[in-house]
């Protein structure tokens, strides 16, 4: 199966990368976007089973995000 | 032969003129498959087949003593005395880069960083001169950011320093900029790799990533056609560079260098595994049969010539013995790097390709390699090429030259380029006895007392108003940055940057540029050890400034004893060495402050330069020399003031001349040469110095720069605004 | 002139791990060695036993191509279980820059790094004041003293929670700052936005030492500086001193070797 | 509102990362993951009203996307 994984600054983190791209909107002609955050999402394929979900979560503590830093979710789509 | 393409439908789209099908049909002795026909598509390309080149480089000088290895191999090789040598090579990414600036410009690096590490030299130094359209417009700062970001991100992940480049700004790059990049290596002489398949029976490996349709065609294609509406379509074949994996494949290579086990070496460039297996085949005058059923592939149902032809990135090609296949296939296993035995050497002189025990081609390797026809173009001489410089009163000269000098300062082809090279690590590998900003940039080589010195050179808009001058120039500069670093000139490598060359005009400007280049490595005795030619350069039939490019390298005999630009203490005499007579013909005060790219340029005295440069490395040697720093862009005046701005120094100046102040001062030439000398060593230097012409001028003083000339003051800055000029200029441009 | 001569002491031993995509290993590995009474030695990062070793050196570079995050893979190769153990056990261990980043990313030192403020890859000569001269990394230097040594990363934006913070200040565990000429740490000085200025922390037992600047890279004159050199110097007269008594190491750790007749090209692993 | 921006490594385009990741994951004790892709998510919040899809859409394609290597997807969330 498939796992998707969205991984985002975590909340009243400083996110250099969202602040610069929310700094140049306006001059592109877009007004008024806030709170823009720059994250990770990652998708992979992974043998089906029950153990999958949990393995992905162990993937994504151990691995893929930075707790101190980054929250994550992910979830599972059969394919 | 794909089923509903005519033969003619297909040879047209990939490029080929009916003559061109016709001479293969005779190399072949019967019509091509369409694999064969993609092969040799590309194999008779301009990038790779050199169809309008070739006869005209064969004008350069190539031997000399101290080269090792001159065109022909993937990079240049020059002797450095202690056993050890220096590879070299050029290459531009113009095309990929315009489309995708970041990409583009990193697998220019990746690209010109394997040509290197395929000689079996460990690089040491990348340098990117760069060019661009005018950074009033967002595109160009987009593509200057984009690629200067690329070149930092693939070669900072390297852990090669980029230690020296250039970058200018001119309208004509507005289409096309260009983005060239060379690599420099540094080998045992013993330990030097080629690229000539030896031995039947030796296996051919193929190492490093996965092949996928990455620019199938792409830089061959692209660099063969204009550009034009249709780039759109070409997106798709952008490559994406893997920093990581060539590292991996560049430490796997020297390990297997050091341990003895490969025959021949050679990477994946253009054309992927057809011009690299064929290539290796005709250098050892042997064949290869290949099973591309072996390549390890990242896409699922890539056809044989798809196979045949990607370019993707990060992928070498080794010919080894094989009762060393194990021991090699382990090393690469270390690496973590895919590897795989896809073929053997043969005695055919023929290259097969099977897919498994089907063979889907079988071509002549000779015809493949040597026998692209080319052409010759008859030379028109371009209409606003004359024949005389402008006269000295064509310009009205501005009020107030001090306005003038902070201007020019201000320049983006003057100022201080360090937001460019603070992103990139210039100091990794730690040899930089000079760091980027100054003349050239000089590496020690550890455990010993030599250095080497690397600069690149080109100016497109003197050789547009006169390409032979402008080559002369173009090579008389790149020396006398070495000199006045301290370092003898030793060899040259160039990427000879061109618009469409079946044009008469832009034929008339390569071949006046070749002769040109040609005649002053002469004098200096730099060879040309290899290059590369980049044509059709053109955006709706605009063509960029002709701009041959030249990377030199020399020696530093002793790397603490090299010269700086910067005024160094107070009392110093400063000299002007050289007497060419500035003029406004082409230069930065011309199309800067005046508007205007016009005249004709100066011509190089290579005798009285060679003779001065050769002053300046001795009085550097010797110790004489406190700062040296040649007249270029921007004249004596910029010269001077950007020997107060690094040295943190005023000077005050007095000169006689005849000429109007503006052009003695902004005015350009090859051939001057600004040193500082202690007052007591001014005899002994005079003495060095013969009858060669040389003027103290005044002396390192204050904390302004004052030029007085014609008897009235015409410059009168206080350093610290020049330098405040100079050093926020490129930021402003690009961020505000 | 030393009272020992060389033979008679025994040279500090250093490991330089290698990681693939590290590339300062070969500059740390020849700063060392530029110092008498000094050697080193390479680790592949898969080997699993680090024996015979005063100091453990995570060089520079991009390991594993930093791609995900710089460090995040490294951590996982086989020999960061012995650099733990190494650690544990009271060894000497420092990361400089990628280095820094792997150790963070193993919660062996406090803290993450976010990319540069700027967005841009950074190399330069920075500043730095040394904040605390009581560890095995900066007996060289005095409190207070102000250093200069280049910076080249694009993630050295260092970020510590509040609590954590606090905690590394009280503890004196902030070893090297951003600063001006002056020592002042001003906002201008801060070349990638890090809290607090930080360049460099060490662990609560003060053997584990990160910091982003690279003091393998001024270890010469020739080269641009000398400002690194304390790093290394209070490192190997640390050891000595332990191993010989004071007065020996010091003048071991003083004397640098002619670094252009010690140093070849080749890289030996 | 609020926009979740999903960019992807277009099919086919070499993606250094995933593939980095993939390689890494077995010596961790994740077996038989394949078809690891990273890409980036993105949120920020901009004003209501019916031009907001179109703006995100230009957004992406002017500025958050890479157009040339990358896909993008984007959904609108109301707060
Ligand atoms: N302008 C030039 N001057 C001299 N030699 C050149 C020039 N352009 C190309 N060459 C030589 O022609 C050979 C083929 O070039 P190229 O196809 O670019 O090599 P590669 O595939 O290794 O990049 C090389 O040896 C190169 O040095
Ligand atoms: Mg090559």
């Amino acid at each position: 199966m498939k796992a998707k994984v969205y991984i985002t600054p975590k909340a009243g983190i400083l996110d250099p990368q969202g602040l610069t791209i929310e700094r140049s909107l306006p001059a592109l002609g877009f007004e008024g976007v806030t709170n823009v955050r720059v994250g990770k999402y990652i998708e992979l394929d992974l043998p089906d089973g029950d153990a999958a979900g949990e393995a992905v979560d162990k993937m994504c503590h151990k691995l893929l995000a930075n707790p101190i830093i980054e929250d994550f979710e992910f979830e599972l789509v059969p394919e | 032969m794909s089923g509903d393409l005519d033969q003619k439908t297909a040879y047209e789209l990939l490029g080929l003129k009916q003559k061109e099908y016709d001479g293969i049909c005779e190399a072949m002795g019967r019509e091509p498959n369409y694999t064969e026909l993609a092969v040799f598509s590309l194999m008779w390309s301009e990038h790779c087949g050199y169809k309008h080149s070739r006869p005209l480089l064969k004008n350069l000088p190539t031997e000399g003593e101290g080269i090792l290895q001159g065109p022909g191999e993937n990079a240049g090789i020059i002797d450095i005395g202690g056993g050890q040598a220096i590879a070299m090579k050029i290459e531009s990414h113009n095309h990929p880069s315009a489309i995708e600036p970041f990409q583009g410009a990193a697998t220019g690096i990746g690209g010109i960083v394997r040509d290197i590490f395929a000689m079996g030299a460990r690089p040491i130094a990348n340098l990117d001169p760069l060019h661009f359209g005018s950074l009033e417009k967002a595109r160009q700062k987009f593509l200057l950011e984009g690629v200067v970001e690329g070149i930092a991100s693939y070669g900072n992940c390297m852990g090669i320093p980029t230690i020296a480049g250039e970058i200018h700004f001119e309208d004509a790059y507005e289409g096309n900029c260009l983005i060239n990049v060379m690599c420099v290596g540094i080998v045992d002489q013993d330990k030097i790799l080629r690229a000539r398949a030896e031995g039947p029976g030796n296996l051919v490996v193929l190492m490093g990533s996965t092949t996928g349709r990455d620019g199938i065609g792409g830089a061959s294609i692209l660099a063969s056609a204009e550009f034009d509406e249709t780039a759109q379509e070409k997106r798709p074949t952008v490559q994406v560079g893997d920093p990581f994996t060539e590292k991996k494949l560049l430490e796997a290579c020297l390990e297997l260098r050091d341990k003895g086990l490969l025959v021949a070496l050679q990477d994946l460039g253009a054309a992927g595994l057809s011009s690299s297996s064929s290539e290796m085949a005709s250098k050892g005058e042997v064949g290869i049969d290949m099973d591309i059923s072996k390549v390890p592939l990242r896409e699922q149902g890539m056809e044989p010539f798809e196979i045949m032809i990607s370019e993707s990135q990060e992928r070498m090609l080794a010919v080894i013995k094989p009762e060393l296949e194990a021991e090699v296939l382990a090393i690469c296993d270390k690496w973590d790097l895919d590897a795989n035995v896809i073929g053997k050497v043969t005695d055919t002189r023929r290259l097969r390709v099977f897919l498994g025990e089907k063979m889907v081609a079988d071509m002549p390797v000779d015809a493949l390699v040597d026998e692209a026809p080319t052409y010759v173009v008859p030379a028109v001489r371009p209409a606003h090429e004359v024949d005389e410089p402008l006269a000295e009163d064509h310009y009205q000269p501005p009020s107030d030259l001090n306005e003038t000098l902070t201007t020019l300062l201000r320049s983006p082809n003057i100022c201080d380029k360090s937001w460019v090279y603070r992103q990139y690590d210039h100091m990794v590998q730690t040899n930089n006895a000079l760091w980027p900003g100054a003349e050239a940039a000089v590496l020690r080589i550890k455990g010993r007392k030599t250095g080497v010195a690397l600069t690149t050179d080109g100016n497109g808009r003197r050789c547009y108003l006169d390409p032979r001058r402008g080559a002369r120039a173009a090579v008389a500069e790149a020396a006398r940055n070495l000199s006045c670093a301290g370092a003898k000139p030793l060899a040259i490598t160039n990427c000879l940057n061109f618009g469409n060359p079946e044009k008469g005009e832009i034929y008339y400007q390569f071949q006046e540029a070749v002769e040109g280049m040609a005649e002053a490595c002469k004098a200096f005795q730099t060879p040309v050890t290899g290059g590369n030619v980049s044509f059709y350069n053109e955006s709706f039939g605009q063509a960029i400034y002709p701009n041959p490019v030249v990377g030199m390298m020399g020696l530093a005999e002793d790397v603490t004893m090299i010269g700086t630009p910067g005024f160094k203490d107070e009392g110093d005499a400063v000299l002007l060495l050289g007497n060419a007579r500035p003029a406004v013909d082409g230069s930065e005060y011309q199309s800067h402050i005046l508007g205007d790219v016009a005249g004709r340029i100066p011509d190089v005295d290579l005798e009285m330069e060679k003779k001065l440069q050769l002053l300046v490395r001795e009085a550097i040697l010797e110790g004489l020399v406190k700062s040296a720093h040649d007249v270029s862009d921007g004249g004596l005046a910029c010269c001077l003031a950007e020997s107060a701005i690094d040295g943190g120094k005023g000077a005050v100046i007095e000169l006689t001349s005849d000429q109007r102040p503006d052009l003695l001062l902004f005015g350009e030439a090859p051939g001057l040469i600004v040193v500082t000398v202690e007052e007591k060593y001014l005899e002994h230097f005079a003495q060095l110095a013969l009858d060669l012409p040389t003027q103290v001028i005044g002396r390192v003083e204050g904390e302004r720069l004052l030029i007085r000339a014609s008897g009235a003051d015409q410059i009168d800055l206080p350093v610290a605004q020049a330098a405040k000029a100079w050093g926020a200029a490129l930021e402003t441009l690009i961020t505000g | 002139m030393a009272a020992f001569s060389q033979t008679e002491v025994k040279p500090v031993r250093f490991g330089v791990v290698v990681f693939p995509g590290s590339n300062c290993d070969a500059d740390s590995y020849d700063a060392v060695r530029s110092f008498t009474g000094a050697d080193a030695r390479y680790f592949w990062h898969k080997d699993t036993g680090l024996t015979g070793l005063d100091c453990v050196i995570l060089p520079g570079g991009f390991s594993y191509g930093d791609y995900l995050r710089c460090g995040a893979i490294a951590r996982f190769s086989p020999i960061m279980a012995a650099v733990k153990n190494f650690a544990d056990e009271g060894g000497l261990v420092i990361g400089i820059c990628n280095g820094f980043q792997i150790l963070l990313e193993a919660g062996m030192l406090p803290g993450a790094m976010h990319q540069n403020e700027g967005l841009k890859f950074v190399c330069k000569l920075v500043n730095l004041r040394v904040e605390n001269n009581e560890t095995p990394f900066t007996t060289g230097y005095e409190r207070g003293q102000v250093i200069k040594i280049p910076i080249a990363h694009r993630e050295g934006n260092y970020f510590i929670d509040e609590a954590g913070l606090a905690e590394i200040e009280a503890n004196g565990q902030v070893i090297v700052r951003y600063c001006d000429e002056s020592g002042e740490t001003t906002a201008e000085a801060n070349p990638n936005g890090s809290l607090g200025n930080i360049a460099g922390v060490c662990n609560k037992e003060r053997n584990v030492f990160g910091l982003m600047p690279h003091p393998e890279r001024v270890c010469d004159e020739i080269v641009g500086g000398t400002g690194g050199r304390g790093v290394f110097e209070s490192i190997i007269s640390g050891v000595a001193a332990e191993a010989a008594g004071a007065s020996i190491a010091a003048e071991a750790a003083g004397e640098m070797k002619d670094i252009l007749g010690n140093i070849g090209n080749e890289r030996p692993r």
